[in-house]
């Protein structure tokens, strides 16, 4: 039996008190122990951000590597070995700008790993810019003026992506988003999970306060009706108006699945193909 | 050295490759070694192209100078070829036989010293199809006979090549033989070549380096298609169900190293290749497989910028990019195969390097040598796989960057027991922890740079010797990297046949320079470094390293070094007086 | 140099760098000349964090060795910076006075030669807000008892920086003069400093390249956020609506070069500024710029690599990627100022030589030159804009590339009339006309590598002269690029007054090389390359160029050379006989 | 008045006999005399494909960039002069693949451009590989056992970024992309056209003959109707059931209608800020 403490990590996380990042550790813990998953087959990439110093947290195998590139590490090492979980745990600079066409490419491919972005519409670690999810208006360290980039939905993105698992999380409710991200875990596919995480230091205009009045669970909604779970992550507001929850649930062939090789064996597994006089027969 | 060189010029479209492959085919089946030269446009048609194929019974070091047969397949290819004034960037012009379609081509200038072989390849090719498609087969049969070869081993490979479409082969065929016995009958054999009683293998620079990584033990490839680093991608992505390789086109070549450094890590051999522009775009990731210490071979095949340049064309323009490549020091390993053969034997070399050192190696190639077709001398399919250093499952004791002398560590692969760790790009300790997270730790942080860089040091004492070629005691030494070694060879060769005191030293172990090139630099008159590039970026390396003069030729239009080419510049080098090179002046 | 250290450490989060602010700007008005340092984490709350100002009538050239006056905001602090044996990669430890907290400080370890000196901060805070915010404005109040200083001055600074809050500032004034009437009851004037009447700037090095940039006419400025190129940023965003500067954060950095190099083209002047791992992914583009032949500012502030390396820290390690950026060669300039005052200068510089030369110029700094904050002496607001060579509208012999004599064409701007062309990525001929599409001409592209190449041989004739200290008759000569300029000039002071005969060169044209330097190496006993980094980048150019033997000093642990400490090192190698530098040894 | 005699370039295009490109040249030079523009005003920027060889074969400002990165180039000419017409033009590995993030970024901006493509769903100029609009189970030369990447829907991609101008085209008929085109250039904001283009020499599965019995004409749809304009760009098969025209056309504030600085002036109008004595007080 896999218990919490499995997952203790030696390094103490270093985020601000309050931060998002604590709960989304806690709850991606809490995910992998009801999943009675060993940690050894766990593997967890991050970018760079605040986010994504989270690795060093957390006793699994980490790869904390470069900004905006963690989804094409953790895709890199599920096709190596299938045998492995991976997730990718980064930040939303990190995802929905700089990252910005592997996200994409990759939920197309449907490929059986778990991408949670901590959202906190800033750029943390930087100390405070304004993020592809800052709203309009918002004066951070580069916008004195105001933010005037239209903000980016990443549950659209993921919608048309193709990702098969679109969920929202909020990290003010551990309980929620454990459940989200056991389900994530457990899909087949590209599951996509975006956190409202508040960051107390640089985001002063949502946090805590504000999300707990204006989240909401999604209950009874289609999770297979795609233009329905388009229509919901539309929706933004104070008043109980923002879902959190699973959107989008599909069960479709991954590409691992089409793969003419790896559909077939895990290359981890199997040695590598042995080259003989033979083969050199069409060099003649 | 004697060789017998044959050409195909027409347009892009026309089927120059096609046929120019069958050609160095049917003579390698012969037991001749080949060397092949390919010129065209970044065009798809239209253009002007041709396909050069130089054969011997000795090895063949490079595509030739001189122009013993010349096919040419359009007008503007016969004028062109034949006329002494033009020269394309080092290729000579026809001297011998003309073999062309003499009622299609009707305006050219003739030469004295060219016999113009006209055969009615339409009206041939016309008999067996209604498009005379088969104009280019009738002409390589002349080209056979001209060749004094027999009918049989070149029938053989077009069976072969087109076989699967069964009735096609037997139509090619028939019209090879009427090309064939028109050209015996109207002209009778030109310069005959000797069949020899051997099996050669030809590949291209690419399909050797892909072979070499097969070879090695590659189960991933991923990449984002760029010219000339197709030519593996092709490779490995027609050998995928074969070999059970896994290969991905990524959606951009930053995408594909970093998906290539996820599946090294996960303990499984992969490769990422592209060009100089995308590999640009990878930079960052080399520090990162650097930083994080995870085996990475990356193939570039190098085209002449700056940017997009010329992307059909030929040049050694990237070992700065590639020394410089992402921000901060770390170790790096650089090799440069000199030919074919070697692009197998280094792809092999490199994977070993990359699991023993635990980073970064390049196999830098350019588009001469990755898309040109040569013999494969000596291929040696076997292999030991070096895993380098992997930790026992549940170590208590494992620390992933332990600071050893080597600088080598222990890794862990994902799925090992007990031994979860954290491989960081930032800054770390013998654990893989962070060191500037709540407090930076100078100490650690310089304990840390030594430990990555001293596998440099290691290396260097393990490294190959250098190649030198006929060196011992020359007075004077041609240096070069890469692709440019056989045309090297060779004009040493010559200059020492015509009483020159002349070696060559290839280096195709480029960075770290071993230290043994020291010794090969002592003591001699003067130091020749020959690049394909403008500046002399192997020079500027080899000046820093070990503080010698050189005097620098260099070449940056697009077109490999010819032989007689190179020959006259060095050769005219040799015979001014010595002079001190100005210092600063690498050009 | 007679000068003052004062040091404010705590944890991040505690106010530490915006109380060394204040302090810096009422040392500096003053009249005296400051230095900062500043030393955080990664991190954005807890950890360690410091910040010191060096003040002095003279110039200050550095952050300075040895420690005043410590103000302790933690107990950890306290203990760091007074205890001998810890050695903050280079930093002194204190041997002054120890201004804390005495009731919230009390386990610590005493030595002799400091004086403690505890203050009821937190009580004295309180009296004005229930938070104790003021606690550090109190510290700093008693600072300025300490050092002799009158309150008015000060009070001045404090009132400003508050300003904008009204109430705040009024408070903040009172808690200071508390901390003030306090420290000069108790303890009395420590070490008095005396005014000088004079008006001087401060600035960051981030500040001066913006300030630089702006006085150049630069209108844009495309970046990612990165540290620590984003001091920069934020001077552009901050003054964008003053000043008229269209700033945009783009998806990354490949998008802002690409955007950057859009507005050059169409006529205005726009910088892009990244660090390290950022340009990597730009460096693509630079060889893009290059080609084109389009102007354009790239300014790249160092940090400690390889990959994330060490974020918050400061190193000298990525010249060698600048140099190698971009595929096949190109010309570029590199510019590396030495201080905050050459940050401004080298700015302006830079755009006028992008404009007149048409190549990328890259402006290199580090975190250390970025972010601390430093006297600007003698800025010179005047400039004249070079606008380089712009075609006439309706130029009926317009040649975007014309091969000249010195390699630089006439470029035409979008909306001119009649100058309609085509800037192209791949090899183009005079008109930029592709040379590869129909047929490839080699002759031409060996004329337009060259045309672009001749543009740096024109450059080097105009080379503003490069900066000796001191050298002339030297026997031994340290070279140095960068922020270290200031360190360097400072023991080369102090080396002669201890009777060594020595001088230095200060290389901030980096690439290329003025060949006037070949003159300053020449006839040296010692030649010493002082850099922030491992492996002697500058070192390996100026080996390659000039084929002088060297010795290399480098520092690779995140913190800048302090003096005292590169004295140390450089005394014991001009005490030891000099040996031959062993060849290939540059470390 | 302008003519397209204005518009020939000196450079005879080298496009193979057929190729969906000429009709593309002639759409935009055809729609830009409809215009009355002045080549001049005009800057076509490009990327890397036989579709970007484009600016040198119409006397127009060109520059031909960069694989991918030819929209940040244009909308960095846009800001800096806001009198010139840009049009970026690229193929569809360019500004799918290797651009995807610059596209998704500048559509939600709404930057005033003109974006097209040559969306031939090969990869032309490297010689034939699979593209990212490549159907599923093509062979090309990347795929020889067949392509299984899911393609790529450039108008959802376009909607869902924010685009608030996006068509189809298909070079088989001039006329239509004619209009389209000069709608685009018309058009404030991004316009985006994806043009169905025949590459005759790598494409042997989607050509002419394919297309001229696929398409229909987009006629009477609501073009401010989002979902509508997502379910029409969902529809694709043989028998005239691939919508052409335009999808979605709103009106909607651009970049440049937010930015403080160049909503007010052209920067390349106007002289820089001259810096005074008084500008450094703040560093005093
Ligand atoms: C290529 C590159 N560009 C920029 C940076 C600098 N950088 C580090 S973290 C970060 C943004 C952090 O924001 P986010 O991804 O939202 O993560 P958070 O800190 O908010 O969790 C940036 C821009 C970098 N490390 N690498
Ligand atoms: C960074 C980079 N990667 C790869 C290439 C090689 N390359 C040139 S064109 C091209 C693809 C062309 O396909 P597409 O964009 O669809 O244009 P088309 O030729 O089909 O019009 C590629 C991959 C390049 N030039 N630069
Ligand atoms: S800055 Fe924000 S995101 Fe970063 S650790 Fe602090 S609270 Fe969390
Ligand atoms: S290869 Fe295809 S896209 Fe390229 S020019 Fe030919 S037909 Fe057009
Ligand atoms: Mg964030
Ligand atoms: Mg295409």
């Amino acid at each position: 039996m896999i218990t919490m403490d499995n997952y203790k990590g030696k390094v103490r996380p270093d985020w601000c008190p309050g931060c998002g990042n604590f709960s989304q550790l806690r709850a991606i813990t809490e995910a992998l122990v009801q999943l009675n998953i060993s940690p050894e087959n766990v593997v967890i990439t991050s970018g760079i951000g605040c986010s994504s110093n989270m690795p060093e947290f957390i006793n699994t195998y980490g790869y904390h590597g470069l900004h905006g590139r963690l989804v094409p590490v953790a895709a890199g090492i599920k096709w190596a070995n299938p045998d492995l979980k991976v997730i990718a745990y980064g930040g939303d600079g990190d995802g929905f700008f700089e990252g910005t066409q592997h996200f994409y490419h990759f939920a197309k491919r449907n490929v059986d790993i778990t991408y949670m972005v901590s959202d906190n519409q800033v750029f943390g670690l930087t100390t405070g810019q304004a993020s592809p999810t800052t709203p309009i208006g918002i004066v951070t360290k580069d916008t004195p003026d105001g933010n005037i980039e239209p903000p980016f939905n990443p549950l659209h993105y993921a919608l048309t992506a193709g990702a098969s698992f679109v969920a929202r999380g909020f990290s003010g409710d551990i309980k929620g988003l454990t459940e989200i991200t056991r389900e994530a875990i457990k899909h087949r596919g590209f599951s996509f999970i975006d956190v409202l995480s508040p960051c107390t230091t640089y985001n002063k205009f949502n946090g805590y306060e504000f999300y707990r009045k204006a989240v909401y669970k999604l209950e009874n909604n289609d999770k297979t009706d795609f233009y329905q779970a388009y229509k919901l992550a539309s929706e933004w507001g104070d008043n109980h108006a923002i879902p959190t929850g699973i959107f989008y649930e599909v069960d479709k062939p991954t590409y691992e699945d089409a793969d003419e090789v790896i559909s077939k064996i895990s290359l981890k597994n199997t040695d590598p193909y042995k080259l003989s006089e033979e083969d050199l027969q069409e060099f003649y | 050295m004697e060789s017998t060189v044959i050409r195909i010029g027409g347009a892009a479209g026309d089927g120059v490759q096609s046929a120019g492959l069958i050609l160095a085919k049917s003579l390698s089946r012969n037991g001749l070694y080949i060397s092949t030269y390919n010129y065209y446009q970044s065009l798809i048609r239209g253009g002007e192209s041709w396909y050069q194929v130089r054969a011997s019974e000795n090895v063949v070091k490079n595509q030739g100078s001189g122009l013993d047969i010349l096919i040419a397949l359009n007008e503007d290819a016969l004028n062109r070829h034949t006329n002494p004034g033009i020269n394309e960037g080092g290729a000579s012009p026809l001297s011998g036989i003309a073999i062309f379609d003499g009622e299609m081509i009707t305006n050219y200038k003739k030469y004295q010293n060219i016999k113009y072989c006209p055969i009615p390849l339409r009206d041939i090719a016309l008999k067996y199809d209604k498009n005379s498609l088969l104009k280019n087969t009738v002409a390589l049969g002349a080209t056979m006979a001209a060749l004094g070869l027999g009918f049989d081993t070149f029938s053989g490979v077009i069976q072969e090549v087109f076989g699967k479409k069964g009735k096609v082969a037997e139509l090619n065929v028939s019209a090879a033989k009427d090309g064939y016995d028109y050209y015996l009958k109207t002209y009778g054999i030109f310069k005959k070549l000797h069949p020899v009683n051997r099996k050669l293998y030809i590949a291209s620079g690419g399909e050797a380096v892909g072979l070499g990584a097969v070879n090695a033990g590659m189960q991933m490839y991923f990449a984002y298609p760029m010219t000339p680093a197709s030519s593996a991608l092709h490779f490995f992505a027609n050998h995928a169900k074969k070999y059970n390789l896994f290969v991905k086109v990524t959606e951009d070549e930053i995408s594909a190293i970093n998906a290539a450094i996820g599946a090294n890590y996960a303990g499984v051999r992969a490769m990422t290749g592209t060009s100089g522009g995308g590999f640009a775009l990878m930079s960052e990731a080399v520090g990162l497989a650097g930083m994080t210490e995870v085996p990475l071979v990356i193939y570039e095949a190098q085209r002449p910028g700056p940017s997009t340049g010329l992307p059909t064309k030929t040049e050694q323009g990237d070992l700065n990019q590639i020394l410089g490549a992402g921000q901060g020091d770390f170790p790096r390993i650089v090799l440069a195969p000199g030919n074919v053969t070697e692009a197998f034997d280094l792809a092999k070399e490199a994977f070993n390097l990359a699991a023993e050192y635990q980073l970064p190696v390049f196999i830098m190639s350019d588009l001469y040598l990755a898309e040109h077709v040569e013999t494969l001398n000596n291929i040696d399919l076997t292999y030991k796989m070096e895993h380098g250093l992997i930790a026992q499952d549940n170590d208590p004791n494992f620390k992933r960057y332990e600071f050893t002398e080597s600088g080598i560590s222990k890794r862990a692969i994902p799925g090992q027991k007990g031994l979860m760790h954290n491989e960081d790009s930032d800054e770390h300790d013998e654990y893989g922890n962070v060191v500037s997270d709540e407090i930076t730790d100078p100490k650690i942080r310089s304990l840390s740079m030594e430990k990555r860089m001293r596998k440099l040091e290691t290396y260097k004492k393990n490294m190959p010797p250098t190649n030198a070629y006929r060196a011992d005691g020359a007075e004077n030494l041609i240096s070069q990297w890469g692709s440019t070694k056989g045309v090297v060879e060779e004009i040493v060769d010559d200059l020492i046949d015509e009483g020159f005191s002349i070696g060559a030293l290839e280096i195709n172990h480029v960075y770290p320079l071993n230290p043994d090139i020291a010794g090969h630099l002592k003591n001699r008159n003067r130091i020749i470094v020959v690049e394909n590039n403008f500046s002399g970026q192997l020079n500027r390396l080899i000046k820093s390293e070990f503080l010698v003069k050189t005097e620098f030729i260099g070449k940056y239009d697009g077109e490999a070094f010819y032989p007689d080419e190179l020959k006259a510049r060095v050769r005219q080098m040799l015979n001014i007086q010595y002079e001190n090179v100005k210092i600063g002046g690498d050009k």
